[in-house]
């Protein structure tokens, strides 16, 4: 999968950056911090496609993600909770989400251990090409659906956010 | 393991044996990690350099054309024709006191304004300068240099509400939705050059460009678009809203200072030189041209480009800011679907 | 980059009551910034993210298109005027309007 | 292979602490994200595993960054709405019945 040693250690630095900065998304109790994390979670995904050898999906992760979806986040915090001066409210059964969370890592972790995996495949060089056109043979129903839900959540967003009907 | 990777994934593009330097055996920087660690910092210091300079001269062609255009002389006083003027200016920011708001969010102001200068940076990485040559060739090259200054937006925004100021924070809200808005109709220009070189590498770019001709006579529409959207995403005249001195002091940096805001000049400019360079790649054949060496005419061109750029700065009224949005979605976005439907039957038509 | 590191030790540093103050024209500050602002930021904001999302995707297909037949056309056709419909819908509705 | 397992594993577990227990509905979608993000990393991962030619995981992936696009859309008008209606985006005090 990962083939050499630095492309390990990278992934592994990566994933490291990724599981402090989810940590902390989570854990803070300022709701900027947690979204300023969770932009640097993003990115330190989008390194480890990268190294997936998937480098048009991590840039796309950035485009869309820390592009989009963070600045969508920003402003909708900016049009609500913004003057909040006090940090945010810790709900009461952290210890029951702490035993399922704990549950729930260490169930994955020993699936990842326990799993029997094939060798990996080679992967075509040219991912973009490749991409283009399962897009347009197998994958066209993923293609157009994918446009109907667009359509759908924008027609669904402005209906919401405005407040009226259709 | 077994070793089945692509080759874009090898670290061999860090290499410098091209170089060709006797002194240095450059075999030794691919065996250790921290070889590789210095190999990609000389890189960084290289790529910041070029940046730093182009944006040097930039901002002096600036002054110069500004000043002949308003019937001024321009900076005259440091070295020939006021030549050091912008090198003095780089000194006088960084030793100038970096003021930060009692007020303001320690984390967020100090990251802001690196959101904003460093995907400029680093979207120069992927520029084609000469006709195969650049810094380094993704197979999505191009896609990358959309993608990574899209973080800019949240610099922006991210800048405006840490400097707890109520100009700084509607300058930030403003600048963002500016520069998304900007954003879909540019990307759109640009998937029409993508479908006709076929490829999102910067250097096969060049060469669909060299295999038929310059893509700015196949698609003039989406150079039109992609010029006037990469202005009005830089925030420059007549787009200039964020920053309309009038109106909001200073827009999102009225708090930022010395070196903290020439940061965000500096990003500014970088990524309007990084378009430009890009818009040579992208619509004018990059670096390809009779006689001279392609960096040469890449550099020409781009120059033109530029100073293109610069004359408008100075020859237009500044926008509404709601003009500015249904410029931005009522217009260019429509404009530049219609624009990808026409460049399917271009494309069609060529090849 | 060395330079810059210097010149962070021998720049002054004199904060002052005044000078930490926001600036707004040398107007006192009177209402407090970050409160809730103009929704129609967030319209725009919408539409932006659904357009991001086409444009990438167009990106994706757009590289074999050159090579491709016209039904392939035909199909990145029907995927782009689904989502225009979108865009047409919000006009229509006036979420386009900056208010 | 094991060490992608692994991390995506971890960051499915921290992405549902997040849910469970933080009442902020803006943290709660970010913890969201969270999981679609690990889930995401298996897809790509496993891409390589089985018909790497076919790339349907990176498909899949995108198709997955897409909807959480989409779903971040939705979600936070919907928190926009409810917070002109409430004046809180915190979700343990929301009481539909007093709205």
């Amino acid at each position: 999968m990962l083939d050499s040693d630095v492309q390990i250690a990278l992934f592994a630095v990566f994933g490291g950056i990724a599981v402090l900065a989810a940590l902390a998304a989570v854990l803070t109790r300022y709701l900027m911090r947690s979204i300023v994390a969770f932009g640097a979670f993003l990115t330190a995904i989008a390194g480890q496609f990268y190294l997936l050898a998937a480098d048009f999906v991590a840039l796309i992760q950035i485009f869309v993600y820390v592009g989009g979806v963070v600045v969508l986040i920003l402003f909708a915090l900016m049009l609500s909770a913004v003057g909040q001066k006090h940090p945010l409210a810790v709900s009461e059964h952290r210890g029951l989400g702490a035993v399922v969370a704990y549950a729930v890592g260490g169930w994955l972790v020993w699936a990842a251990f326990g799993a029997d995996l094939p060798e990996a495949g080679e992967v075509p060089g040219e991912t973009v090409a490749f991409l283009g056109r399962a897009f347009l043979d197998q994958q066209l129903v993923a293609f157009e659906v994918i446009g109907i839900i667009l359509l759908a959540a924008v027609v669904a967003a402005l209906v919401i956010v405005r407040g009226e009907r259709l | 393991m077994e070793v089945n990777w692509p080759d874009w994934l090898d670290f061999d593009w860090l290499d410098l044996s091209w170089l060709e330097l006797p002194w240095i055996d450059t075999n030794w920087f691919h065996d250790n990690w921290y070889g590789l660690l210095l190999l990609g910092f000389f890189w960084g210091v290289v790529v910041f350099t070029m940046v730093g300079a182009l944006t040097a001269v930039y901002v002096y062609v600036e002054r110069k054309v500004s000043a002949r255009i308003q019937g001024r002389l321009g900076p005259m006083e440091t070295g020939p024709h006021g030549l050091l003027q912008t090198l003095v200016d780089v000194v006088k920011l960084a030793v100038k006191e970096d003021v930060r708001p009692a007020a303001a969010d320690a984390l967020a102001f100090r990251l802001a304004p690196l959101l904003v200068v460093v995907p400029a940076i680093m979207a120069f990485v992927v520029v084609p300068f000469g006709v195969p040559m650049v810094i380094r060739d993704l197979n999505v090259g191009i896609l990358y240099f959309l993608a990574v200054p899209s973080v800019t937006g949240v610099g922006l925004l991210l800048a405006g509400w840490a400097s707890y100021d109520n100009y700084s924070f509607l300058g930030g809200l403003r600048a963002s939705a500016q520069f998304i808005s900007y954003e879909i109709p540019r990307t759109l220009a640009v998937v029409t050059v993508v479908m006709l070189a076929g490829s999102l590498s910067s250097a096969r770019l060049i060469e669909a460009q060299a295999d038929t001709t310059w893509f700015v006579l196949l698609l003039p529409l989406s150079f039109v678009i992609y010029v006037v959207t990469t202005l009005a995403e830089v925030n420059r005249v007549p787009f200039d809203i964020p920053e309309a001195e009038s109106e909001l002091v200073a827009g999102f940096h009225t708090e930022y200072s010395g070196f903290r805001w020439s940061l965000f000049f500096l990003g500014e400019y970088a990524s309007l030189t990084t378009a430009s360079a890009f818009a040579v790649a992208l619509f004018f054949g990059g670096g390809l041209g009779p006689f001279l060496p392609p960096v040469v005419w890449f550099v020409l061109k781009t120059a033109v480009i530029i100073f293109f750029a610069v004359v408008l700065r100075f020859t237009l009224p500044r926008f509404r800011q709601d003009q500015l949005m249904a410029l931005a979605w009522k217009y260019f976005l429509p404009l530049s679907l219609v624009n990808l439907l026409l460049a399917g039957l271009v494309m069609k038509a060529v090849f | 980059m060395v330079p810059l590191l210097l010149f962070r030790y021998i720049r002054p540093q004199h904060p002052s009551a005044v000078k930490i103050e926001p600036y707004e024209s040398g107007v006192v500050q009177t209402t407090a910034p970050r409160r809730p602002f103009h929704m129609a930021y967030y319209n725009f904001a919408l539409v932006f993210i659904v357009f991001e999302v086409e444009t990438v995707l167009l990106f994706a297909v757009s590289p074999v298109l050159r090579d491709a037949s016209w039904m392939d056309l035909l199909k990145a056709g029907i995927f782009i005027v689904l989502v225009a419909d979108g865009l047409f819908y919000a006009w229509r509705k006036g979420a386009l309007v900056w208010k | 292979m094991t060490l992608v397992l692994v991390f995506s594993g971890l960051l499915f577990a921290i992405g549902t602490y997040g849910v469970l227990t933080r009442r902020n509905a803006i943290t709660l979608l970010i913890s969201v994200e969270i999981l679609m993000n690990a889930a995401n990393l298996n897809f790509v991962a496993f891409s390589r595993l089985w018909e790497p030619e076919l790339m349907t995981g990176q498909v899949f992936a995108l198709v997955g960054i897409s909807i959480a696009a989409c779903e971040a859309a939705v979600g936070l008008a919907l928190i926009l709405a409810i917070f002109r209606r409430f004046g809180t985006t915190d979700v343990g005090r929301i009481d539909f019945l007093r709205g």
